[in-house]
């Protein structure tokens, strides 16, 4: 098996035996939207205006919550060191933390998307955008968090300051994320901001890898 | 006959109300079974092994 | 010419350097002990020299090649196991030295695995998580991984602590193995005069005076 | 010193006054031998029951009874929705007991009807949720409302996995995972009804007055007995599941004890 | 020194020591409701309508960044045993633990609260129960986390397991908090959601230390 | 009468019990080494003793009162040092020691704790953070406490582990130190034969057979 293969299969098994990863996030994000309402006080009319802008914002949340993860755990225990020691390039190893962190975070919150937007009474015609949006979008969540999750994954309360390096750089994602399930509930086309996602989305996986590499580099010394 | 499983025109709601039940019972019944056969296999392998041990 | 040569050599952390700068050169079949007293800087040498950190001064070398630029070739002769472990708690013990390997680039059999597992001792434990391990046990599972690689060099921090008296036999035998293949041992340890006889040279850090 | 001494004597007079049958049984039941073997009695007829009721209920219900003359047929969804409903919260408040018992006394049978009761309350927290949201389509046109006992519902599921989640969390020691799930469903307890209360008072204030949920309806005999026929069923349904969760929890905790090996090696050979 | 002051003194020097536990929460808060008017796109209007409910929310998510440090820390590095394994009773440590929690996360939230309330356009007549609410509010938080970080602190990934826990239990705060301020800035009286507010902060005082403290000695064994 | 008994104690991790069942007893001024292989559950029973958890099986009991129920007695006269220290990485070595004793009720000037530090060799670290101190360095920190508490009962795991040959010589002077005021220690360690020499009893744990 490659080195790269290994790295995503280790993950994976590891995520899916916490369990906890994958499903904590959705119930998170369930729990906050439940909290709006509560705290709303109000019909369903302000809800269904603030539930694309509430679904992005929750979506982005709940990953932030296991951004730190993605090194932080191999830094603690020493396995960082598996794959920082050896001549398989760290970039590889950088993109295979990435890909197993979205598919255990980021896919579980485009599925569960819908049932968060029947919660704030989105339109029913806004659902295939607001899943296609979030599935260009959230990779984005996990290549970012690498960064970010690198260069703190030394600190022992890392998490918070993660936050507030990672969420200013995902302030586009957001936008444009939001953008297009907003103009989709309007009866719009959304074709715009999903485009501009997507570029993002390419420029983030040429780019991201080696910043992520360096900064564990730099973190290590 | 088709009068019946038409439910008036509430076809989908009743019918995917009824069969989430019995997909959830059928859910827990299995889960139930295969747990039960999984613990007990786990004990006779670590009896195995304790009278290889020996 | 030795394949691998320190010159000059020194650390520092937070603006101090820790110690002495020191020089020592290794041939295949020799081993290093690096010794000294608490925090004289012994941990943090031996990861400048696995290549985690940058060493404040001097120069390092493998096979002619300056360290600080030509990683590669070292990373794949090298094997680093520290204070930290390295396991992961929620894998299991084979999973955990499996795993290890591949991402490194190495494939072993589940047999081999278990045959190492069973010779450090961890027989019976095949599929039990780490995080469950007592301290000596999480030791041998990291040190199972020396029975696999084909690395020729070896830098261990402390390899004998938490580990029973027949885990510190079976450790100084591996050892001796190791040495006797041609193979490199940079080891740290403390109170253990039986690594003091083993090893070909002995490295004592001194601190810096004023 | 003295005061040690005391307290075992008057454990000893505990003792000899125990005579009473019921007091017998009630201590059989919480020793772990004795309660999986007298459960083993139970089981198959508790499936069977739970399986014919189901059986009658469902007959009667989708076809023997009448179509509302206000929701037409989709008033049938009344015969899984109400029993699942009211299962959720008795099975709730019966490991809010159980769990309470757990932790003050460490009784293991009590822990393990807890724990063994929490994924089929989990399973009809879910269908009653479901259900209910797939019957406020047709009524009231949404799928889902923030009225207060559907927001409570709602709170109840998380609760359910709040405490499933402690114990698999924890699933390295079963005992210690046992009480910290007992402690989240106890205060757990006190909170549904906190929860229900402030909810209710909250949207009384706010909103005029939300869909008349569950008003009082008059329901003729013909709709009404599949009802209680469905209650009755889940109820022997819950009784199989759990004594059967409670029967496995007690083999992998004692899977050290002689009686364990004893029952599983007897069924091997 | 009584132990009660050493525990509280000690807490107090780490988390200004640490720093980031004070700032970091409220710096939280700033991007996500610097993200809402983003991801809206929309006006003032709906801002205000939402803002009693989004600097509760916001609060309330703030505060569970941290609460799993509570215990957690110390259980990490060994020192919950300082505690524990002395004669000195338990719940009072506990006590101790959240008095120390609240001074630095939920004091700052309650002083920062008029800033967020500026930037979502909230009403300048409710301020007052704005700060009021948080202050009976906050408390609380601190409180239930003590319960949720006690019973978590063993585990690696316990973060976002306490927040599931957590957060239903505190969804009454939540809504007597928010109905509080959107009372005041409907112009009627917030007294009513006030005094729930301080009869469920009076429980929580009474009870919450002593089931912290047995979560604590389950834990442990 | 001993001070500290045990009757037929044992332990269990996962469902299973650790050992056979043990027995011992302690007067004051003994002293008592648990040894065994990894993972046989020195670190375990060394937690229950301690308070940290229950006991599978067994009685423990202080001056005639059982632990389970009355332990505030014990917690008054007991101090233990496990495999984490229990230092915080964000205080002075200085605020750790200190700390530590008020939170068990213990009013130590700062030149009483100074000069604790520098009889374990942290003279001129008093300022610095624990975190940034080396392995050996925090054992020595955390070691510090024995010389400020005035509990009779020491329960020590493994405290020899990462301390160099000097500190292991002092760290033996204060346990004889300790043993000679009447004072009880109950400890464990592998490989060190100066230990096993000086405690007055030793209790090897072994295996339960099926
Ligand atoms: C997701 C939406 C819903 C949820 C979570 C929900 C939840 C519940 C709960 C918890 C109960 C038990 C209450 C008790 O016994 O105190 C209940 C009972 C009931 N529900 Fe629903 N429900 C929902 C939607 C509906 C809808 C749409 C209808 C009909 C239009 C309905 C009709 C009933 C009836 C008739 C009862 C029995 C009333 C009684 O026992 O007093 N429910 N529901
Ligand atoms: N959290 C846990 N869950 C399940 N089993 C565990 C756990 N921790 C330890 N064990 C098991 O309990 C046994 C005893 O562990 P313990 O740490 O007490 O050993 P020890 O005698 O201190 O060993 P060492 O000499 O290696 O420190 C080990 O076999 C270990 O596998
Ligand atoms: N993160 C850090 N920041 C600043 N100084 C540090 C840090 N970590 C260690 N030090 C200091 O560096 C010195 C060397 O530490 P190192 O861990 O290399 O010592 P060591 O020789 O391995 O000691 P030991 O025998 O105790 O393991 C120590 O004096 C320590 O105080
Ligand atoms: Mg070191
Ligand atoms: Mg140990």
């Amino acid at each position: 098996m490659k080195p790269f293969l290994a790295l995503v299969k280790r993950d994976l098994t590891l995520g899916l035996r916490r369990k906890s990863q994958i499903y904590q996030p959705l119930v998170f994000q369930l729990l906050v939207v439940t909290m709006f309402p509560l705290a709303l006080g109000s019909g369903a009319k302000t809800l269904a205006l603030i539930a694309p802008a509430v679904i992005w914002i929750l979506a982005l949340l709940a990953s932030l919550l296991t951004l730190d993860q993605i090194f932080k755990n191999d830094y603690d225990d020493g396995s960082v060191e598996s794959y920082v020691l050896t001549s398989y390039p760290l970039p590889m190893s950088v993109m295979a933390k990435v890909l197993a962190h979205w598919l255990l975070s980021g896919l579980p919150l485009v599925l569960f998307s819908p049932i968060i937007g029947v919660l704030l009474h989105l339109p029913a015609s806004s659902y295939g955008i607001l899943m296609l949006s979030l599935l260009i979008g959230t990779p984005m969540f996990s290549f970012m968090g690498s960064i970010g999750s690198a260069l703190t994954m030394s600190l022992k309360h890392g998490g918070l300051l993660l936050t507030i390096l990672v969420m200013p750089l995902l302030t586009p994602v957001l936008i444009f994320g939001a953008s297009a399930v907003v103009e989709s509930s309007l009866g719009n086309s959304a074709s715009q901001p999903l485009l501009l996602l997507s570029g993002l989305l390419i420029l983030s996986i040429t780019l991201i890898p080696f910043a992520a590499a360096a900064a564990i580099k730099i973190n290590l010394e | 006959m088709s009068e019946f499983f038409n439910m008036g025109g509430y076809a989908f709601y009743v019918w995917t109300s009824i069969g989430l039940f019995f997909l959830a019972m059928l859910i827990d019944f299995i889960s139930l079974s295969m747990k039960e056969k999984s613990v007990k296999r786990n004990i006779l392998s670590f009896l195995r092994r304790k009278k290889n041990n020996k | 010419m030795p394949i691998i040569t320190a010159q000059d050599i020194s650390c520092q952390r937070g603006n101090f350097l820790l110690f002495k700068p020191v020089s020592f050169s290794l041939d295949f079949g020799q081993s290093l002990l690096i010794s000294g007293p608490n925090g004289i800087g012994k941990t943090t040498v031996l990861e400048s020299i696995a290549g985690l950190r940058g060493l404040q001064q001097g120069r390092l070398s493998f096979k002619d090649q300056d360290l600080s630029k030509f990683k590669d070739d070292w990373f794949e002769n090298s094997l680093y196991i520290g204070h930290k472990t390295g396991n992961k708690k929620e894998l299991s013990c084979l999973e955990n030295l499996r795993s290890f390997l591949q991402i490194q680039g190495i494939e072993v059999s589940e047999t081999q695995a278990e045959d190492a597992l069973e010779s450090v001792g961890l027989a019976g434990y095949e599929y039990q998580m780490a995080g469950s391990l007592s301290a000596g046990q999480k030791k041998r599972l990291a040190l199972a991984r020396l029975l696999l690689v084909k690395f020729s060099v070896w830098i261990l921090d402390e390899p004998f602590v938490n580990l029973d008296v027949s885990g510190c036999d079976w450790l100084l035998g591996i050892l001796d193995n190791h040495i006797k293949n041609k193979g490199i041992l940079i080891i740290t340890a403390h109170d253990n005069k039986t690594i003091k006889e083993k090893v070909t040279s002995e490295l004592i850090l001194e601190s810096v005076g004023l | 010193m003295t005061k040690s001494y005391r307290r075992n004597d008057g454990k000893l007079n505990m003792h000899k006054q125990r005579t009473n049958a019921l007091l017998r049984f009630y201590h059989k039941l919480g020793s772990p031998p004795s309660f999986y073997r007298i459960s083993g009695y139970f089981l198959k007829w508790l499936l069977l029951i739970a399986i014919g009721l189901t059986i009658w209920g469902m007959y009667d219900g989708l076809v023997l009874a009448p179509a509302d003359y206000q929701q037409g047929d989709s008033f049938r969804i009344i015969y899984v929705h109400v029993p699942a409903a009211w299962m959720s919260m008795f099975i709730y408040g019966i490991m809010g007991v159980c769990g309470a018992i757990a932790i003050i006394w460490r009784m293991k049978m009590a822990e393990a009807v807890m724990l063994a009761s929490a994924p089929i309350g989990a399973w009809f927290t879910f269908i009653a949720l479901v259900t209910g949201s797939l019957w406020g389509k047709p009524m009231w046109g949404t799928w889902w409302e923030w009225d207060a006992r559907m927001t409570s519902e709602l709170i109840l599921l998380f609760l359910y996995i709040g405490i499933m989640a402690t114990y698999s969390a924890f699933s390295e020691d079963s005992r210690k995972a046992a009480r910290m799930a007992a402690l989240i469903a106890v205060v757990g307890v006190f909170n549904v009804v906190i929860i229900h209360y402030s909810v209710q008072w909250w949207s009384s204030i706010h909103q005029g007055s939300t869909v008349s949920l569950m008003g009082k309806q008059h329901i003729t005999w013909d709709m009404l007995r599949p009802l209680l026929v469905m209650a009755f069923a889940t109820k022997f349904y819950y009784g199989y599941s759990m004594l059967k969760r409670a029967r496995i929890y007690l083999l992998e905790t004692e899977s050290h004890k002689r009686w364990v090996q004893d029952i599983i090696t007897e069924k091997k050979s």
